[in-house]
This record gives C-alpha cells, sequence and structure tokens, in this order.
C-alpha cells in the first residue's frame, strides 16, 4: 500500500527541477562517481582554466556551492568568464549567461525580470570582476540597485584588470604595480587610491551589501546565504587574490588573502540599509608589511633605506588603520566572529560551518 | 566531430572532458601520515592523537580502546609519567601543550568506572606461553601484549603481590591504592595469563627451566639492589638508602626521624623521598641533584629527571632543591653525618666530544645537616640471572630487548636505559611484537616509519587559542600521606581538552583542502580512504597549485614531486 | 478597428497585444512617446509586463537581452545615439541568437546635434546581425511590429522594426488595429530551447576558438537568409488573417511597365506615391520599389523587382561619408553583372529631417535624365549654404 | 470642397495646444469619415517658442508626408504671432485663418488680404474651462465658419481625449463657441 510520502514528493519534484529523473522500476541504480556524491552541490566543475591557485575560481566555487542549484548567473566578461567556457565546454553546472563587459548588473536585471513575469522565484546572481563592477559596469550596476532588483551582485575583487594581463582598475590598491601602474624613478605604483565601492554600493540603501574574503569560506557562505534569502538587491565584494597579478606563490593565495583581512587593507565588513551592521574584528591586528611582503606588486615598497619606499608603507599603514578606527575592527578580546574564530577548525570540519 | 550548437551554447559541467592535471608542473599533493610528536615521544608507544581523535569524535570509549591498543594501564601512567609527550606536544608554540595526562588519567579511571574491557579475545589452549619474570608494569603489559597476540603468559612474581614498584615505591598521594588494584586486576582476568606469586627467579624456579618450558622468556624483574653509595669511602652509620625507605614508607607507613634532611639524587625516587620527608615532619629537606631544573639555564638532556608536576607541587611544599650540585664531602661528628660540604658542577663537553660532569673550585659550601638520604638508583638484583648481568643491568642488543640467548628478552627498569612506568610499559609491547614476528618467522613490522612533524609544517592560523585545562590539586596543608594530590578534571574537561589536540600529520577532517581547492580536484568521500582521510586527490584536474598543503592545519598534506 | 492614432501609441498598443513578458527601454527624442504608453498601459494595468525603467539604452539592451536569454518575451526601443550605445549588446543578442523585438525611430546621428529623422542610426548597425525591416507608414509599422515577434521567434533572430521618427510616430492617422483575440491566436507562445534553466543548465555567450569562429558567423549568415523565407510566409500568413500586407520582403507600386525605378526605404515611399500622382504626364510614370527587407538584403526580390529598369533611382536616407549611400551601393551591387542591369542613380535625401516635400519626385525625375549626372548626390543639399572650400 | 485633399497649419506657442489641436483637427475629419493625418513640426524649442502643427484630410487615405507649404486654412492660437506677417506663407488663394485674438476680424483680414475670423479664445477657454488653452473654442469656431465637418464630430474627438470636467467644460465651450458663429461662413467661395 502506498503511503502519503511528503518527503518523496518533494524529492521527486527536486528531481523534475534539476533534471535527475528517477530511475525506472527495475533499472540498474547508477554507481555514483566519488565526484558525483561529493556532499556539496558542484556549481562550477573541475577542467576550467583559472590559473594555479586562483582566487576568483575559488571564490565562484564557494558562492555557487551554496548559492546554486536553483539559480541563474549573469557574468561579466573577465577571467571568471573566459576560463570557465571555452566552447564547447562550460564549467558551470547552473544556467550561466556571459553578455559583456559592462553589462552584467543589466542582464541580471533582465533575468530576474523575466523571473518575475513568469511567477518563478529562481535567484539570479550577477558575477563580475572589479574591472566590470568598479569601473565600466559600474552605471549598470547601480541601475540595477536603484531599480531594486531581487538579485544578489558579486564582485570577484582582485584589484586589476587580470584579463587582460594586469592593468590598474579603480579597485587597485595605491601603490600596487600593474603594467599600467608601473614603479619608476618617477612613480611608485598606483597614484590613487582604492575605490570605496562598497560604500556607494550601500548608498543606494539597499538591503544588504558586504565584503568577504577567500580566507574565510564559511563567512562567506554565509553572507552568501543571507543574502540568498533577502528579497532585493544585495551585494557582496570578495577579495580573491590573484598569484599572476600579485606575484605570489600559487600556494599562498589563502594566506596572502587572511593577511589583507588581518592588516585591516580588506575589512569585512556588512551593511544593512546604509548602516554597518556587523563587522569581522581582526584579533590580533598584523602590520600591513606582512601582506606586502608576500607579494611583487608591493616589491618596490620593500626596498631598504628608500625613503619613498618608506613613505608608502606608511601610507598604507595609515590606510589600514584608517580602515580599522572608521569600523572598530580591533578585536583584542575573543569573539566568536572574529578573524580567528572565523577561521578555526576542529574535526569534521568549520566549527561555525557544522552549526 | 563536435558539431557547433546554435548561438554557440554549451552543456554542463562539459570542462571535465578539459583534464588540467597535464598543467601540473612538478608536485602533487599527498597525504603524509605523519607521526604527532606526542607518539614520537611516548615511550608506552601510545598514540595519543590517535585517541585524542576518538575524543573529539565523542568517542570515549573508543579512545580509551585507542589507549590500549598499546598501554593497558593508562590509570597509572596518567598519574605517574613525566609525560615527555606534553613536552613534545606542538601545541606549545600555540599556547600551551595539552593536559595528556590528565585526559590520560580520567580515561583510565573512567574504563574503571564503566567497567570497559579490553578488547582482547582468549587465546588458543595451545598457543604457545611465554614466562614472564616480574609482575612490575613492564612484565604485566608484556602479558598483556602477549594475550593480544595469540600467545599465553606466565608471570612468575617474587612478591606476594602483583605491581612492582608501582605498588611498592610509588605513594598513595600519586597513585591511590584502588585506582591501581582495578587496572592490574582487570589486567590478571584476562584468559590467558597465569600469575605465580612468591615465585622468585633463582630460588623458585631457575631461568633454564623457564627457557626450557616456554616459548620465550620476557625477563623483567626491575632493581631491586641499591647502587653502592659513599663520599670518598665515608658511610655514615644510620645510612638509609632511599628506594628502601621509601619502601618502607609505602608500604607500612614509617619514616625516620630528621630536622634536616638532604636527599642526594634527581628522580622520583628522590622527590617523592624529599615530599614524604617534610610531610613526616622534618623541619628542612633539600634535594641535591647534579642536574638542573628546567629552564634556559640547563641543557634540555640535563634536566633533573622527575615528572614536572612533582616538582611544582615540591616546591609548593617547601623542599629546597639545590641544582647543579653535588656532594663533596660528608662531615662526620663520629660516625653520625652533622654536615655536608657541596659544590657546584655542570655538565660540560669535553675535548672527546662527550659530556662530563665538571666541579667548580671555589663554590664549596657547608650545609648542616641530620640525615644524608642517597638516592642515585638501583641495579638489578643478580640472583637468578647470573651471567646476564653487565655492569647491573640486563642490557639488550636491540630495541625489543633481545638479550645474547635467543628468545630472551629483557624489560623495564632492568634494562638500565631508561626507567619510566610509560618505558617499562612500551618495553612488553615492543618485546611482545618482536617476539611474535619471530615465532612466525615474518620481519619485524616496522616501527617507526612514519615522519616526524614540528610546529612549522603545520599551519597554525587554523587554531583557536584556549587555556590548557587545570586540574584540581590539593592545597598544600590538606595534603596527607593517604590523599591523592592531584584531582579529576572530569569528563567534561577532558572532551573538551581533547579538542585542543591539533591532529599532527593526520587528518582532522576539517575539509580545508575540498574547501579551499579552486579547480575542485579534492573529492570528499563518504567513506574513509585507505590512507586514513575522508578526501581524495583528483589528479586529472590537480593543477598542482599547493593550496591544500599550505591550508592544511596538520600538514597532512605535503607536495611531492 | 479603424482607429485615429498617434504611431507612438499605436505601436504601444501593438506590442502590449503580443504580451511581452519583459519590456525595458530609456526614452530618447523620438521614440519617447512609445516609452510613455508603454508605461501608461502598464500602469493602468492594461499591459502585464515587468517594465524595466532602465538607466541608458545600453541596460535596456542588455537587459531585454537577460530577460530573453531565460525564454521570456521581451521588447525594446530606441533611436539615434541609443542605438549606438546599444551597438555592442546589439552584436551580442544576435550572435547569441536570442530573439526579442526592438522599434527603432529612425534619427540622425550627432555631431552635430539633430534630433529630426533619417536613417543614420539603423544603417550604422546594419553589420549588427539583426533582420531589420523598414516601415513606409504607421499600418505597416503596427502590422510589422506584430509579426516581428513571430519572426523572431521563428528564426532566433533579433528584429529591429524601423519606423522614420517623428514622420511616423508623431503622426497621427487612421490606422486598422488588430484584435486581441486575433493575436492571441495567430502569434504563438515563445518556445525557446536555449533558455536559461536550472533544470537543464546551459551557458550562453561562450569563448569560440578560430577552430569554429567561422562557422558561428556561417550559420548566423545562412539563418539571416533564410529568415528571407520566414519573413514573406509570415507576411502571408498575417495577410490572411487581417487582409493587409505588412510589406513582404519588397513592394512594387506605380507603373509596372516603367523603364524608370525609385526605391526607397520607409515614409518617403508615400511622398513618391503621391508625388507621382500629382506631378502629371511631364514627369512620366515610375515604378515605384519600396524595400522593406534591409536585412537580410533580398537579393533576388530586388533583381525580379528591378527586371526591365533602364534607370533605378536608389533613395537613401544616410550616408556613408566617403562612398555615398549604403542602400544604394547594396543595390547596385546585387543588379550588378545582369546583362540588362539598370543604370543607378544614388540619392541621400532628406538628412537630418529635411523636410521631402512632393515635388521631389519631378526633380528626380527629371535628374534622371541628365546623361551626366552623378551617380551619388545628397540631391536636396544646397550647396550655396557652405564656404566653396567645404562643397 | 468634398473629394480634394484640405492642408490646415496651426501655429502656436509651446504649451499652448498646437499638436493637440492638429490632432483633434484630424480626428475630428476622422470621425466625420475622412481619412486624415496630423503631425507636429518638431522642434527642439520649449515652452513659449513659436510652433507649428500640420494637419491633412481627404477622403482618400493620405501618402503624403511632407510638411504643409500651401494650407488651405490656418489655425492661429496665439494673436501676437500675427507681428510675424511670414504666418500667412504659402496660404492658399481663398483660403482663411481663425485667429485667438480680440482684434477684430476685419482688421486681421485686410492686413493680410485673407478672410480671418477672431474669437477671444483664450478668455473663453479661462470662462468656461478654467485654463488658457485656446485650441477647443479655435476648433470650434473653425469648424462652424468653415462647416468642412460636424460640430458633432469635435464632440467625439474631445470624447476620446477627455472625459469627466474637462470634458464636460470642453463639450460646453464648443457649444458656446460655436452659438456666437455664423455657421458656414466660408462655405461660398471668397471674393477675392
Amino acid at each position: 500500500m502506498a503511503e502519503h510520502d511528503p518527503r518523496g514528493e518533494r524529492l521527486d519534484e527536486l528531481r523534475r527541477k534539476f533534471g535527475r529523473e528517477p530511475l525506472p522500476p527495475g533499472a540498474d541504480q547508477k554507481e555514483l562517481t566519488p565526484r558525483e556524491a561529493q556532499p556539496r552541490f558542484r556549481g562550477l566543475e573541475s577542467g576550467h582554466r583559472a590559473c594555479q591557485g586562483c582566487g576568483e575560481a575559488l571564490a565562484a566555487r564557494l558562492v555557487t556551492e551554496c548559492a546554486g542549484p536553483d539559480v541563474m548567473i549573469a557574468n561579466a566578461t573577465g577571467c571568471l568568464e573566459v576560463f570557465t567556457t571555452a566552447w564547447p565546454q562550460s564549467s558551470w553546472r547552473v544556467p550561466w549567461m556571459h553578455s559583456l563587459f559592462e553589462n552584467a548588473g543589466a542582464i541580471a536585471s533582465g533575468m530576474e525580470a523575466a523571473m518575475k513575469a513568469k511567477g518563478k522565484n529562481t535567484k539570479v546572481l550577477a558575477f563580475g570582476g572589479d574591472g566590470g563592477t568598479y569601473d565600466i559596469g559600474f552605471q549598470a550596476l547601480s541601475g540595477m540597485l536603484e531599480r531594486y532588483h531581487n538579485v544578489l551582485y558579486v564582485c570577484y575583487d582582485n584589484e586589476a584588470y587580470m584579463n587582460t594581463g594586469i592593468q590598474r582598475s579603480s579597485s587597485t590598491p595605491h601603490a600596487a604595480t600593474t603594467t599600467t601602474s608601473p614603479a619608476g624613478k618617477e612613480r611608485m605604483g598606483k597614484r590613487h587610491l582604492k575605490k570605496d565601492l562598497l560604500a556607494i554600493v550601500a548608498a543606494h540603501h539597499i538591503p544588504y551589501a558586504a565584503a568577504a574574503s577567500v580566507a574565510y569560506p564559511a563567512d562567506l557562505q554565509r553572507k552568501v546565504r543571507y543574502a540568498m534569502g533577502i528579497e532585493g538587491p544585495t551585494f557582496l565584494v570578495i577579495h580573491s587574490p590573484c598569484p599572476l597579478g600579485w606575484r605570489h606563490d600559487s600556494a599562498l593565495t589563502i594566506e596572502v588573502a587572511r593577511r589583507g583581512v588581518e592588516c585591516g587593507l580588506f575589512p569585512l565588513v556588512e551593511i544593512e540599509r546604509g548602516a554597518v551592521t556587523n563587522v569581522m574584528p581582526i584579533r590580533k591586528v598584523r602590520p600591513v608589511t606582512d601582506y606586502l611582503e608576500l607579494q611583487g606588486r608591493f616589491s618596490h615598497l620593500m626596498t631598504p633605506d628608500d625613503a619613498r619606499a618608506e613613505e608608502e608603507r606608511a601610507h598604507l599603514q595609515a590606510l589600514a588603520d584608517h580602515n580599522i578606527q572608521t569600523f572598530g575592527l580591533r578585536g583584542d578580546t575573543p569573539d566568536a566572529g572574529d578573524t580567528q574564530a572565523s577561521s578555526s577548525v576542529g574535526r569534521g570540519g568549520h566549527p561555525a560551518g557544522r552549526v | 566531430m563536435v558539431i557547433l550548437t546554435r548561438g554557440a551554447y554549451a552543456r554542463p559541467g562539459t570542462s571535465l572532458d578539459f583534464k588540467t592535471g597535464n598543467w601540473r608542473s612538478g608536485e602533487a599533493p599527498v597525504h603524509v601520515h605523519a607521526t604527532a610528536p606526542c607518539a614520537a615521544s611516548c615511550p608506552a608507544g601510545e598514540d595519543q592523537q590517535a585517541w585524542f581523535a576518538r575524543l573529539q569524535e565523542g568517542d570515549a570509549e573508543g579512545a580509551w580502546r585507542e589507549v590500549v591498543r598499546a598501554n593497558p594501564l593508562p590509570a597509572v601512567t596518567g598519574r605517574v609519567c613525566p609525560h615527555p609527550c606534553e613536552t613534545a606536544c606542538n601545541r606549545a608554540a600555540l599556547d600551551a601543550p595539552l593536559a595528556i595526562h590528565n585526559v590520560e588519567r580520567w580515561l583510565g579511571d573512567e574504563a574503571i568506572r564503566q567497567g570497559w574491557t579490553y578488547p582482547v579475545s582468549a587465546p588458543a589452549a595451545d598457543a604457545p606461553e611465554v614466562a614472564i619474570v616480574g609482575a612490575g608494569p613492564a612484565g604485566l603489559s608484556a602479558a598483556y601484549h602477549c594475550v593480544r597476540q595469540g600467545l599465553r603468559a606466565a608471570i612468575y612474581e617474587a612478591a606476594p603481590e602483583a605491581g612492582g614498584l608501582l605498588r611498592a615505591a610509588i605513594p598513595q598521594t600519586r597513585l591511590p591504592r584502588d585506582v591501581l588494584d582495578a587496572e592490574i586486576a582487570r589486567l590478571l582476568d584476562l584468559p590467558g595469563i597465569t600469575l605465580n606469586l612468591r615465585a622468585r627467579l633463582g630460588r623458585d624456579v631457575t631461568l633454564d627451566e623457564l627457557e626450557r618450558d616456554h616459548a620465550a622468556v620476557l625477563l623483567a624483574p626491575g632493581c631491586q639492589a641499591n647502587k653502592a653509595w659513599s663520599i670518598d669511602g665515608a658511610v655514615p652509620v644510620d645510612l638509609h638508602e632511599g628506594l628502601n625507605l621509601l619502601k618502607e614508607f609505602v608500604d607500612h607507613g614509617q619514616l625516620p626521624e630528621a630536622r634536616r634532611v638532604i636527599v642526594h639524587g634527581g628522580g622520583n625516587t628522590a622527590m617523592d623521598l624529599c615530599r614524604a620527608m617534610k610531610r613526616a615532619g622534618a623541619e628542612q629537606v633539600t634535594l641535591v641533584s647534579a642536574s638542573g631544573l628546567p629552564g634556559p639555564e640547563t641543557d634540555p638532556s640535563d634536566v633533573i629527571n622527575v615528572v614536572p608536576r612533582e616538582l611544582e607541587e615540591a616546591l609548593e611544599e617547601g623542599i629546597e632543591i639545590l641544582d647543579h650540585t653535588t656532594i663533596n664531602r660528608l662531615i662526620l661528628r663520629g660516625s653520625r653525618v652533622t654536615g655536608v660540604e657541596v659544590m657546584s658542577l655542570r655538565k660540560l663537553r669535553g675535548e672527546d666530544g662527550r659530556a662530563h660532569r665538571v666541579g667548580f673550585e671555589g663554590t664549596e659550601r657547608v650545609l648542616p645537616v641530620d640525615m644524608v638520604i642517597p638516592c642515585i638508583g638501583e641495579e638489578v638484583a643478580p640472583e637468578g640471572l647470573g651471567a646476564l648481568i653487565d655492569h647491573g643491568y640486563l642490557r639488550p642488543r636491540d630495541p625489543a630487548g633481545r638479550l645474547t640467548q635467543e628468545r630472551v628478552f629483557a624489560l623495564g627498569d632492568a634494562r638500565g636505559d631508561h626507567g619510566t612506568v610509560a618505558a617499562a610499559i612500551g618495553d612488553g609491547l615492543r618485546a611482545v611484537r618482536a617476539l611474535v614476528a619471530e615465532l612466525e618467522g615474518a620481519p619485524a613490522s616496522p616501527d617507526g616509519d612514519r615522519v616526524g612533524i614540528a610546529p612549522d609544517q603545520l599551519n597554525l592560523s587554523y587554531y583557536d587559542h584556549s587555556a590548557r585545562v587545570a586540574a584540581p590539586k590539593l592545597r598544600v596543608e590538606a595534603r596527607t600521606f593517604e590523599t591523592e594530590i592531584e584531582g579529576d578534571i572530569g569528563r567534561a574537561a577532558a572532551m573538551a581538552e581533547a579538542q585542543r589536540c591539533l591532529s599532527c600529520g593526520n587528518c582532522l577532517a576539517c575539509d580545508n583542502c575540498w574547501t579551499f581547492c579552486p579547480d575542485n580536484a579534492v573529492i570528499k568521500t563518504v567513506e574513509l580512504a585507505r590512507d586514513g582521510s575522508h578526501y581524495l586527490f583528483d589528479l586529472d584536474y590537480c593543477k598542482g597549485c599547493g593550496l591544500c598543503a599550505q591550508e592544511c592545519p596538520t600538514g597532512y598534506i605535503r607536495m611531492q614531486s | 478597428m479603424l482607429e485615429a492614432i498617434e504611431g507612438s501609441q499605436a505601436i504601444a498598443r501593438a506590442v502590449a497585444m503580443c504580451r511581452p513578458d519583459v519590456v525595458a527601454a530609456y526614452p530618447i527624442t523620438p521614440q519617447t512617446h512609445i516609452v510613455e504608453a508603454l508605461s501608461r498601459l502598464v500602469a493602468e494595468g492594461e499591459m502585464h509586463t515587468e517594465f524595466v525603467s532602465v538607466e541608458s539604452e545600453f541596460s535596456a539592451a542588455s537587459v531585454v537581452l537577460g530577460a530573453a536569454a531565460t525564454g521570456a518575451r521581451a521588447y525594446t526601443a530606441t533611436a539615434s545615439q541609443g542605438v549606438l550605445l546599444m551597438a555592442e549588446v546589439l552584436f551580442n543578442i544576435s550572435g547569441m541568437r536570442v530573439p526579442l523585438v526592438m522599434t527603432v525611430a529612425n534619427r540622425a546621428v550627432s555631431a552635430p546635434l539633430s534630433i529630426w529623422n533619417d536613417h543614420s542610426d539603423s544603417m550604422a548597425v546594419r553589420d549588427c546581425g539583426w533582420i531589420q525591416l523598414h516601415c513606409a507608414d504607421n499600418q505597416e509599422a503596427v502590422d510589422t511590429t506584430i509579426q516581428a515577434f513571430r519572426i523572431s521567434q521563428e528564426t532566433e533572430l533579433p528584429v529591429m522594426v524601423c519606423m522614420d521618427g517623428f514622420v511616423l510616430t508623431h503622426t497621427l492617422e487612421p490606422i486598422e488595429m488588430p484584435d486581441q483575440t486575433d493575436i492571441d491566436g495567430w502569434l504563438p507562445p515563445l518556445e525557446f530551447d536555449r533558455r536559461l534553466d536550472p533544470s537543464d543548465p546551459k551557458s550562453l555567450g561562450t569563448l569560440v576558438s578560430p577552430d569554429f569562429f567561422a562557422e558561428v558567423r556561417h550559420s548566423h549568415h545562412a539563418a539571416m537568409i533564410r529568415a528571407l523565407d520566414v519573413i514573406e510566409t509570415v507576411d502571408d500568413d498575417w495577410h490572411a488573417m487581417t487582409g493587409r500586407r505588412g510589406g513582404g520582403l519588397v513592394e512594387v507600386a506605380g507603373d509596372p511597365e516603367a523603364k524608370i525605378g525609385i526605391l526607397a526605404m520607409g515614409s518617403t515611399f508615400g511622398t513618391l506615391e503621391t508625388g507621382m500622382e500629382h506631378a502629371g504626364a511631364q514627369a512620366g510614370r515610375a515604378r515605384l520599389i519600396k524595400l522593406r527587407a534591409f536585412r537580410p538584403f533580398p537579393a533576388a526580390a530586388l533583381r525580379a523587382a528591378c527586371a526591365g529598369l533602364e534607370h533605378l533611382i536608389v533613395i537613401d536616407r544616410a550616408i556613408s561619408p566617403g562612398l555615398g549611400g549604403v542602400v544604394g551601393t547594396e543595390v547596385a551591387a546585387v543588379l550588378a553583372g545582369a546583362p540588362d542591369a539598370p543604370r543607378i542613380h544614388n540619392h541621400a535625401l532628406g538628412l537630418g529631417g529635411r523636410d521631402i516635400p512632393e515635388t521631389i519626385y519631378a526633380d528626380l525625375m527629371t535628374a534622371v535624365a541628365d546623361p551626366d549626372g552623378p551617380a551619388f548626390s545628397v540631391f536636396d543639399a544646397d550647396l550655396t549654404k557652405l564656404d566653396p572650400e567645404d562643397r | 470642397m468634398v473629394g480634394v485633399m484640405i492642408e490646415y497649419r496651426i501655429h502656436g506657442r509651446g504649451g499652448q495646444g498646437s499638436v493637440a489641436a492638429a490632432y483633434l483637427l484630424a480626428a475630428t475629419a476622422f470621425h466625420a469619415g475622412q481619412m486624415c493625418q496630423a503631425f507636429p513640426a518638431f522642434g527642439a524649442e520649449r515652452r513659449g517658442a513659436p510652433v507649428t502643427a500640420f494637419v491633412r484630410t481627404d477622403e482618400a487615405p493620405i501618402r503624403l508626408r511632407a510638411q504643409v507649404r500651401t494650407p488651405h486654412f490656418l489655425i492661429v492660437q496665439d494673436g501676437t504671432l500675427l507681428q510675424d506677417p511670414s504666418i500667412v506663407a504659402g496660404l492658399r488663394p481663398g483660403g482663411g485663418m481663425v485667429v485667438n485674438t480680440t482684434r477684430p476680424g476685419d482688421e486681421v483680414a485686410a492686413e493680410f488680404g485673407c478672410r480671418a475670423l477672431t474669437i477671444p479664445a483664450t478668455e473663453l477657454a479661462e470662462e468656461v474651462i478654467g485654463r488658457p488653452i485656446p485650441n477647443t473654442a479655435l476648433l470650434a469656431a473653425f469648424l462652424s465658419v468653415t462647416g468642412l465637418f460636424e460640430i458633432a464630430s469635435l464632440s467625439v474627438a474631445l470624447r476620446d481625449r477627455f472625459s469627466g470636467t474637462t470634458l464636460e467644460r470642453n463639450l460646453a465651450l464648443v457649444e458656446k463657441v460655436a452659438a456666437t458663429i455664423r455657421p458656414d461662413a466660408w462655405k461660398e467661395p471668397a471674393d477675392a
């Protein structure tokens, strides 16, 4: 006798939705490969052509695996787009479209409008690098936020135009070298400051805008989940080191990102309706030189007995101190959400992740 | 033939056709199951990391079973071991080493409370029987491991009770009798063990007989003879040998009276005696030791050989310690000692490259005393062993304890190369393991092929600071001859302390590699893989960036060609 | 029902009848009335669509692309600078073969600034891979708009419906407005197999290597060529229902036996017709050829329409500086090689809103008689207004 | 004049409803059974600047898209525009103009050498509608004096465009103006 099985119905519904049809009776149950049997959704599959240790690939993987599968993505032109979709292959397991460099926000707006028109609740994500977000796609992003589309916009911030070979963007930190902000007799790298995009985005008075780092995946995924639950525009900027562009060892991607947070240069803040509602306190603030020393893009600042280098180091330290003061990042008393507790692991995973 | 899709759309996940594994230029990640420093340093052969892992999973009984793979007496060692594991613990680089002995003791006590039994089955009735001389920790351990390995064991013990030094020379304040009795009883209850009490070698049974009647003979007689002690030939008339004094005290609770006492030596016996004399009423008890107190001044190889907390407690109780000091001369009034002349000395490397103790002229001073108690160590009592004794000990020719005779092994203090309960227990394990291999004609199982792991091979970013558990302790005023000074930390603290284990060189199942791989090349599996983790490296896609190895907290992943 | 209605209002109503899921547009003269009318229909609840009031034409095109990629029916409208701002997206839309419809209220392109009608905008994006249909009057614009949705669906190509800014968009005239129930029956639901869909998650907009790019472009071209049939079939089908034609690929009027032909796109055609009627016998009667489908370019239909002509005047409403007229050049190209190919007289006129009087017909017919006449001229330019150096 | 295309030119200032007047006139013709066409002379000017709109009516569909150069009639929504004598440029012989002004019609007719009807349309509109929009009054006067289309057709056109009080007041204005004009005065050819 067939009993009412709400769970079974739900499973059937999910199978229909996500394309895994139940096998007909008697058919051999397909043996899942270990890859297929992994206990997480694979939004971004292996075989993509990102560089070794790519922070952006990692960030995109982290975002999609906790956002998917009922999503669709509008992806701006950039490394992420190029390395994931060299026809006829695609690394994505979620519906995904790349249109142009500067229109991810608008493409996502259109997707979302269509979902609304069709009464579907598939969440729309927009992905862009710092070039596509801070710079060329800024207008489309602003329009998307202002029109209050139900879209989570994720900016993978690797602080330069990496796709074209490391040129400065408005997100490139002060004094960093790129191929268009080289250091030389007259220059110490980029002359201008990193644009405070998060503040600009937050000024749209949207429900949620936050900064995350690949060094803190549990925190990152918490932020993604939180944003996914919001009906309205949300924004996440993820600090994603680029071993090629930042000139560090590919194994140090996480270490560099961690130091970026721990020195205060990349504050992990959450802003709701324009007000800072949460920050990740730094348990032990490190000097910015700990962050700079790992990266070739700052190597000109590490020259001993160079007054200009010393001044720029001091400048960057002052910028970090400014962030620490502005956002109250100093977390001298241990806190469950601080830099240390957020990354601590225990047997069986991240304690926060198990909650 | 690839056919173009309209508008050049692509199908999901098809990049799996693009094997990025060939991007790796050199090294690929591998799991390296290293030996955690605690395990590497454990004389008993325990793998503390392994049993902490079970505790971290909340499985106390499983943890205890992991302990007793090597050590059948954790409630004992948790109390009396100087725990080199804690000294070696990598967590010291982060905050403080784990309180391993406290957790081991709790586990041992919990096993007694819960009546947990050894995971051992009865050996076959016709299984070879091994003769074991001595029912001290080494002999008991050997018997236990025989049974684990499917052998039978016949123990010959001169004393009327099993326990050896544990029973004879360790005060109740450190090792309560009920705990000792419970662990020994559990061990001796194992099927396949026969215990012959009051069976003294050379008197009741001979080595030849044992050799004849048994598959092997394991000699664990301990050191029952005091080393001869004199200062330039002078011996006070009322000389009390340290160990004897302690045994008498442990047995009858009696101590000689004295106002000012000097104990000469540097081991746990000396320390126990100092504290017992002080508690018995001596005004001033001074330990004179050629070794040094732990600290920057002292070479690690020359630190006084005492359980650290015992040292700490002794200082609390007012014991004076003159380290790096030796007795030069006894000042006798008649044949009674009234004072000693002491002198500073150091262990220095001589021209021959070996270490010598060198006294410094001009540092001599005289201390008034009523009694000098030598505690400089003991030797094997020669009875029944005859020619096997070499300069006071049964000196084996390999780590397993083999003596020159076939299938005769030396275990425990009698070996003369180490002097802890844990080492004695470990000797039992090692000797039986070697013996079994020999009986089966198999090569000895490789021991120590696992590499070690230092703190700089860990990624300490992933461990939050957490305070080491502090065991309750009797106040100095409340300390008596009977009551155990250090208390039980309890289940909650034990479990919490276990969470502090870094899991050095062993998979913590923390998911870091799985989480951080930008290429999805780390696969998490439900089943435990052969290499002891839940993760596989999919080298078809691994580009060799090294992130997983870099971010592995425990150093379990290394990049290798 | 025949109604006296302004062109822009009529277009908005026609769009509404096609029940688009998503409309996104940005105001620009002279398209603004269309956006406003659509907004009003949405505000009044007469049209159920997600109307996205974007911050630029660039986003308008992007929004409808995003929407259409999910399988939604989408529509936008623009003109002039807006077309150029959209240009990058227009190539993108067609390259991905995404169906959608856009109205272009044709207007000149700055600088200097001109808000008035010519075809510079749509000509500038002639190679963007869209179907481009030009309407001669508002009835055709309404009919073509509705047809465009069906053409787009059937070809999986985007369709640009061009109508002369102001001249049509701002003119009130009687228009037969279709019946909603007729449209519902005539325009099938949009089924777009390649849509973005979580149950079959495809990736659109990939990177294509040189190994396949030529094939991509070939298939796009082939689809455009096949679209010629679709445009005609859809028009036939429309005719079967409404009794009206939207103009097929090419339409011929005037004297079919004439040796002189005049070819034009858009609203100029009506002025030529009237001009011919009023000009009298002296000017003579010409064969008037209306080019509706500019992309795909209907080579065969054009050759048939021009058969037997000795002279063909081709009117361009834009100029390709340094070349001349684009339509003229293209018509010449498809007629070239035929043994009886007419001589082409290519004239740009009505640039930047210059009024085209009905006397233009007679003037063109006079000019064609001049054996030394130029192959190309800006016909209504008064060179005396120029400094001699600039003539 | 039936069977002939009639062309109209409307002059006004931005904000006076000149384009609306053109659309209303065309719609009126449409409701009277005629084909029609109305469009503004598109300018980039803002409120207050002179603007022009064009209307054509005919029995047959109107294909011509050119601006009206030789109108049969002018409707002038602002008397001050009469300062420019070129306002009557292209006006056909026998054509007429209806002007919103308080000046006597004869005087205007004499000045421009054509038939002219003047009414104080702004004042009338203010009085009846409450806003200074002269177009309805001018159209009512124009239709009355020319007799081209029934006044009722204008009412239909107004009903398409307005509703409620605005419609009622516009209809009242039409009635009021029509009552003051001698109907069909221009039906017979002008003496010229």
